[in-house]
């Protein structure tokens, strides 16, 4: 175990700014997940660490140890690649083995040591085979294997979940915290799949264009999202984004949705005539009958019965789409007009202009299990 | 999948024909010649009924060439050496300086590699003369005219270049991401390119080495100007049966049959590599 | 396990800086290529002096004289045009030859990678020496073609003697030992093209020859830049086939630079004007080259970012 | 034994009895030719250890650069008796004639010292002298302390000797006095007729006097034999297609390659009305009656064609007809020699001449030993073992061309050998121009002829543009 300091790290390709000033800290035994769209940097963020592309400006530190005129091989680290990037020339065998040749164990230690990362990852009986012969799944263990076998102190995982099937990314979803808790590394883990990030990560580290938009537990960043995009970003299926101007009544701060009045209990008073777009989650919506309380009129457009979940798309009066989500299996109207109701509680307000988050109406909610 | 009429398949195998027949014949004609005497070969018109005779190989491989001036010394047998000596060594030096910095232009694109890349390349294009004329001066004045050590390192103008250019290709189809993998399990940047980049590229190395061979063995110019009789190859060593007292065509047939012989040996052993390998990603964009 | 950094590092002593290594690793065959850059440029300058060895007290720099006199010299136009046309019929004809001969082999089979073992014999054949097989071969009394072109009705087929077939006689001899080259290439450019295109192409049922223009070729164009820029450069410098069968001749007919430059140093020990010309073809050469591999870099570059 | 034979052959070595006085006593003695030439060797190591410090450079070595040759065979066969006679050890390198030229040119101009000396021809000499390649062999030749007493250098035919001694100056005559010996001859060429008998016999042609009865027989040859051509020459693009039967011709016309103004420039002289009609006839002779791939004809093709009776005449180098008639050629012992005057008005041939010859590399280690080399290679001693045990044809020594057993050999099996000899010797001689642009003259020379005899421009024209580019050349080299 160890810690990972990155300090105002700068990366530019020809003029293309790649990391920009980027500065994160990883706790010694703590696995961050670093979360964000294709070409945010992740990738390229990982490899420096590990040693093969070197910053342009800005400090790594391993165990507070400055890295910059460490080698790869010197870092101490385990690292899985999206692409498995295993050996073609060698057995799976021999490819987990790899790091334990590095140090020059004796062969019974590291059959031993390969033998019992095999079998966690339970491809004890295809150690023989080159990865030409592997199934996709067996190549994804193995390279996991192969980063895990060294025991390194600090893993390195990016997006290994990539390339598999969705049954094999589910297994493996379930599998990995285990795994990775039974290693006790402090892990540094990429993906753009939200569910892992929540799933796996003691905190998450929301990257776009080569920043960091925003650090925090999972918990943090659903119910507090920093901006509009990391909003979006978490989520299936994703946030409704409208736009509206608050106003203060008698019983506090409120939006209207359909000339329907949605309070807001929590909003500071300086939202109120301000350009603003509220973010509601879609399974913080419901249908609801008419005349219920805060019930809007709206028509059912489509219906998409997902695996646990069936998502809606409705239209408001003013014609505005919204999607809502409820669980698989609940009673809910296929098509023709309805009524929703919204909980004012569960509500986002970012800026109209900036985007950013100017307050989230309950940083309590207890409901982050059904985002999962 | 592909549907083939029976013209086209009389079409493909007589063309087929064709071009063995041309590629082929000049090869056998050749060969049928090593076993004759020149008064066969004289013959008008030509004809494949002889009786075969091992003279011309027996003259060759003891160094003794009955003529009508009487008995020469050869030294082919000697030239045949000295092409397998020189051919290899080049090849052999050419692949120890040109495959890591194959590796290097195309692994690390560091400042000017493109360039330094391309001056390399154009070695190969230099017309050989325009070099080599200079270079006598040169090498009497480095002591290296007439030795092993100055004719290798002109070979590497034949060998290097097309060794770097072909062999660089085969790394970049390597993924980097492999060798980022073993470096990061530990191994050193030598480890890695010994252990991942090396076996993977083998293939293109093996089939870039039998082409840096054949060009090698096929140089003509390089001994002649700058050494000394006793290193000279076969391709010189060949005219020695042009003789001011006749030509000696059985001899020169048989000469050329046997200095054929070793490069045929090796592409024929290593022919999955030259095909296969050169398909892999050598020569590719 | 938290300082297992630093003892790794420590263990492994002497180490070469990151940016260091690729020169480290190029240096030694750029050094060993630097050996040669010398000789070259002693070349050039030799190519600005009035430098003839038979009349050593005469040698001093006349700067552009030697190439300017080429503007006047119809020998030096001569060669110039006798080395295009030289290079132009051979890559061409060769290019088509092999082409059409990695086709026939494409498929992958016993015979046709016996055969294309078979065809690189020619290859293997120094062209020195080939060039010797083709003269006996084409010898007007007991050579064999030459009794064969009797038989089709060529009583007098004079082969490299006879200034109308000269250079057809050393292109064809250019062309049995280098087509095979160029073969080899293709064939392992068309075996190495992914299946897939072809095979929906096939399921849509388009034409033959549209696929062999739209899809095979096309990408077998890196392949075909290479064996081009490799033939090209060597064909425009073609010297031992045309030395041993004709020295140039008959007449000026096939006087190529690499031939006429032969011939001004070590006949007539014209250093000065044999190296003028071997810089005018290394310039040749040279411009080739760069388009030639700048196009082919760009293709590799595309090939890259659509990968 | 043998103590009276070996006193007969020491009077001769001391000069007290004449070659053909120690034979003829040798002879009454009962002594065969073979073992007289043992005897004789033997001798001359005895007799030249007395006269002359033969080992005063004992333990050098010295490293030869030859080109293979019959010539070169000789001398190697017999290379033990100097290493043994001196003390010098000697290593050489043979190279094949095609490419011999070329080596020499690249070792010389690259001042290497690995050779001392080497084989050449005359003309090669006009370039390697003023570009200060090789030396002046007069000084040796002329110090008695250098030279052993009995080299007898006036033995050398006085034609051939000249021809190998240039005062350097372009233009300048062959053999003046102030000339410099450049090198020594060895062996050489005169180039006349050698003839297949038996053709001639079946087409009842009788042997040609002059150009245009060759021209005449030639032809008659091509049309009546069904097979062989009439006459060989050579024809390749190069100087050797100049040197031999064509130049002949041409300079018993009285003609020239250049003229040499009395300040000295020099001028291309063949647009002369006599040698537009020489080259007419010779162009129309090979059109007629020559190989059909002319063009590439070297030496080697004219001379096997003659061996294998693919050709019925060359006019070539006598020695080519020696060798073809000897071996396991198809022909050999039915091909026969005469002197041939292509001009009808000329009393004589007057042959071109090939020699070879050896030189002294001026970047030679130890100059004095080489000479000891170059005059024992040169000696009369091997001049002797070459002719009657090698086929070291023509010698250059007077001496030996009276040598009985040498003639006998020759009449015995080629036919008018010596007599072609004899009636050809007093007009042989070099009859082109000494000056550094020879390669450059006869290549372009050998070209235009090509194209002439491709019939690609007409003879008048192509002459005009050959005088025209040469004498551009010889003003741009500062020469005309």
């Amino acid at each position: 175990m160890t810690t990972l300091q990155l300090k105002n790290i700068v990366k530019r390709y020809k003029s293309q700014t790649v990391l920009d000033d980027l500065s994160l800290s990883v706790a010694d035994g703590e696995t961050l997940v670093l979360f964000g769209p294709s070409g945010a940097g992740k990738t390229v963020l990982l490899r420096m660490v590990a040693g093969v592309i070197e910053p342009d400006e800005g400090q790594i530190l391993i165990g507070g140890e400055d890295m910059a005129e460490v080698d790869a091989e010197h870092r101490g680290i385990g690292m899985a690649f999206q692409n498995f990037a295993l050996f073609p020339h060698m057995s799976a065998f021999d490819n987990i083995a790899s790091p334990l040749t590095a140090t020059r164990s004796s062969k019974d230690a590291i059959a031993a040591g390969v033998q019992k990362v095999a079998k966690l990852l339970k491809i004890d009986h295809v150690l023989s085979h080159h990865p030409k012969a592997l199934s996709n799944g067996q190549k994804q263990r193995t390279a996991l294997a192969r980063a895990l076998a060294g025991s390194p102190p600090l893993l390195l995982l990016d997006d290994p979940l990539r390339n598999v099937d969705a049954k094999l990314r589910f297994e493996m979803r379930l599998e990995l915290p285990r795994l990775l808790a039974a290693q006790g590394a402090t892990v540094v883990y990429v993906t753009q799949d939200y569910k892992e990030a929540m799933a796996l990560g003691d905190r998450i580290a929301v990257m776009s264009q080569g920043r960091i938009r925003q650090i925090g537990t999972p918990a943090e960043i659903y119910l507090a999202p920093a901006d509009i995009e990391i909003a979006r970003l978490f989520g299936d299926p994703t946030i409704n984004l409208l736009d509206v101007v608050p106003k203060e009544g008698p019983d506090g701060i409120y939006v209207e949705l359909s000339d329907v009045r949605i309070a807001l209990p929590g909003m500071p008073g300086a939202v109120v005539g301000k350009s603003c777009v509220i973010g509601l989650r879609p399974e913080a919506i419901v249908f609801t009958k008419a005349g219920a309380p805060g019930a809007i009129p709206v028509a059912v457009e489509a219906e998409t019965p997902l695996n646990e979940k069936t998502v809606t798309l409705v239209m408001t009066m003013r014609k505005r789409e919204v999607l809502v989500s409820r669980p698989a299996g609940t009673p809910g109207p296929a098509s023709g007009p309805a009524h929703i109701a919204v909980d004012g509680r569960t509500a986002f307000l970012f800026d109209k202009q900036s985007g950013a988050l100017i307050a989230s109406a309950a940083a309590s909610m207890t409901r982050n299990g059904e985002a999962a | 999948m592909e549907t083939t009429s029976t013209f086209e398949k009389i079409f493909r195998g007589t063309a087929l024909l064709l071009i063995v027949l041309f590629f082929m014949f000049p090869i056998l004609w050749i060969f049928l010649m090593s076993f004759q005497t020149n008064e066969t070969i004289l013959r008008i018109p030509p004809s494949v009924v002889f009786t075969p005779t091992f003279e011309n190989y027996q003259a060759l491989i003891t160094g003794k060439l009955t003529s009508a001036a009487g008995t020469l010394d050869i030294a082919f047998m000697r030239n045949l050496g000295n092409s397998v000596f020189l051919s290899v060594a080049s090849v052999a030096v050419a692949l120890v300086l040109g495959v890591p910095a194959a590796y290097a232009f195309a692994r690390h694109k560091f400042r000017g590699s493109e360039d330094i890349a391309f001056t390399l390349l154009s070695f190969r294009f230099a017309p050989p003369l325009l070099v080599l004329l200079p270079l006598t001066q040169y090498f009497q004045w480095l002591g290296l005219a007439d030795t092993y050590f100055g004719l290798i390192w002109v070979y590497q103008l034949i060998c290097l270049p097309l060794i770097l250019w072909i062999v660089r290709g085969y790394f970049e189809d390597i993924s980097a991401d492999v060798e980022y993998a073993y470096r990061i399990a530990g191994h050193s940047w030598f480890a890695t390119f010994r252990k991942i980049a090396l076996p993977l590229a083998g293939p293109g190395i093996a089939a870039a080495g039998l082409l840096a061979f054949i060009f090698a063995w096929n140089n003509f110019v390089f001994a002649l100007v700058l050494a000394s009789a006793d290193k000279q190859p076969v391709t010189v060593g060949a005219l020695a049966f042009v003789t001011a007292s006749g030509i000696q065509y059985g001899q020169i047939a048989a000469a050329i049959v046997l200095s054929i012989t070793p490069t045929l040996a090796i592409a024929l052993y290593a022919q999955r590599y030259l095909v296969e390998g050169l398909s892999l990603g050598a020569v590719k964009g | 396990m938290a300082s297992t950094a630093r003892e790794r590092k420590a263990a492994s002593g002497f180490r070469i800086s990151r940016k260091a290594l690729p020169y480290v690793l190029s240096l030694p065959a750029l050094l060993v290529c630097i050996g040669i850059l010398v000789p070259f440029l002693s070349a050039v300058v030799y190519s600005f002096q009035r430098y003839r060895l038979s009349q050593p007290w005469a040698r001093q720099f006349n700067w552009g004289d030697n190439y300017i006199n080429f503007m006047t010299d119809p020998g030096f136009w001569n060669t110039l045009k006798v080395s295009l046309i030289y290079a132009g019929t051979t890559v061409t004809l060769e290019l088509i030859l092999g082409l059409g001969i990695a086709l026939l082999l494409q498929r992958r089979s016993t015979v046709n990678n016996f055969v294309s073992i078979m065809l690189l014999m020619p290859l293997m054949t120094a062209p020195a020496l080939a060039a010797l097989m083709w003269k006996l071969m084409t010898n007007p009394g007991f050579g064999i073609l030459s009794y064969f072109a009797s038989l089709i009705g060529l009583e007098d087929f004079r082969w490299a003697s006879s200034p109308s077939s000269a250079l057809f006689t050393v292109v064809l001899v250019d062309i049995w030992v280098y087509t095979p080259f160029i073969m080899i290439l293709l064939l392992a450019g068309l075996r190495s093209l992914p299946t897939q295109p072809f095979e929906a192409a096939a399921l849509d049922g388009v034409p033959r020859t549209f696929v062999f223009f739209r899809i095979t070729l096309p990408m077998l164009t890196p392949y075909i830049l290479t064996a081009t820029l490799f033939r090209l450069l060597d064909s425009i410098q073609q010297f031992d086939i045309i030395y041993a069968m004709t020295q140039g001749g008959p007449g000026d007919t096939l006087t190529v630079f690499q031939v006429e430059a032969y011939l001004n140093f070590f006949q007539s020990t014209n250093v000065g004007r044999s190296a003028a010309l071997m810089v005018i073809l290394w310039a040749i050469t040279y411009f080739l080259s760069n388009v030639f591999i700048k196009h082919w870099l760009r293709l590799r570059e595309r090939a890259r970012g659509e990968s | 034994m043998y103590e009276k034979e070996k006193d007969l052959i020491g009077a001769f070595l001391r000069g007290e009895v004449d070659r053909r006085g120690m034979l003829k006593g040798l002879g009454a003695m009962g002594i065969t030719a073979g073992a007289a030439g043992t005897l004789f060797n033997m001798m001359a190591t005895n007799a030249h250890a007395a006269d002359f410090d033969w080992k005063a450079h004992s333990g050098k070595s010295l490293k030869l650069l030859l080109n293979k040759h019959p010539y070169a065979d000789a001398m190697i066969a017999n290379l033990q008796t100097f290493k043994d006679l001196t003390g010098i050890e000697v290593s050489y390198d043979v190279f094949p004639e095609d490419v011999y030229f070329d080596k020499v040119t690249a070792a010389l101009s690259s001042g290497s010292t690995e050779y001392d000396a080497f084989m050449t021809g005359a003309y090669m000499t006009w370039t390697y002298g003023p570009a200060g390649w090789i030396t002046d062999l007069n000084e040796w030749i002329k110090d008695p302390a250098k030279t052993n007493p009995n080299y007898a250098w006036d033995d050398f035919l006085p034609g051939v000797r000249n021809s190998c001694a240039w005062n350097g100056t372009p233009g300048g005559e062959l053999g003046s006095d102030d000339a410099k010996q450049w090198c020594i001859p060895w062996g050489y060429e005169q180039n006349d007729l050698t003839y297949n008998k038996t053709m001639l016999d079946k087409i009842g042609g009788k042997v040609p006097g002059n150009l245009d009865e060759l021209i005449e027989t030639a032809g008659k040859a091509s049309k009546d034999l069904g097979g062989p051509y009439g006459i060989g020459v050579r024809g390749s693009r190069s100087w050797a297609t100049i040197h031999p039967g064509f130049l002949s011709g041409y300079a018993n016309f009285g003609q020239k390659d250049l003229n040499v103004s009395a300040d000295g420039k020099l001028s291309a002289a063949m647009n002369t009305a006599e040698s537009r009609a020489f080259h007419s006839k010779w162009v129309q002779m090979i059109q007629e009656s020559g190989p059909k791939d002319w063009s590439t004809y070297t030496w080697y093709q004219v001379g096997t064609d003659l061996g294998a009776g693919a050709s019925a005449m060359m006019f070539d180098a006598d020695i080519l007809g020696y060798f073809m008639n000897g071996g396991t050629n198809k022909e050999a012992g039915n091909l026969a020699f005469a002197s041939f005057a292509a001009n009808p008005a000329a009393t004589s041939a007057t042959p071109n001449i090939w020699i070879w010859s050896l030189a002294m590399s001026n970047f030679s280690k130890d100059k004095d030993a080489t000479w000891y080399f170059m005059q024992w290679a040169s000696g009369a001693e091997h001049a002797i073992f070459g002719a009657t045990k090698m086929d070291f044809v023509n010698p250059v020594r007077q001496s030996v061309w009276k040598d009985e057993i040498f003639r006998e050999r020759l009449n015995k099996s080629y036919a008018g050998y010596v007599d072609m000899f004899d009636k050809s010797a007093p007009g042989a001689s070099i009859k082109f121009t000494p000056q550094p642009l020879f390669f450059d003259v006869t290549t372009e020379w050998a070209s235009t002829l090509q194209k002439m005899v491709a019939k690609e421009v007409p003879v008048d024209e192509g002459l005009d543009m050959l005088v025209q580019s040469i004498d551009t050349q010889l003003k741009e080299a500062g020469l005309g």
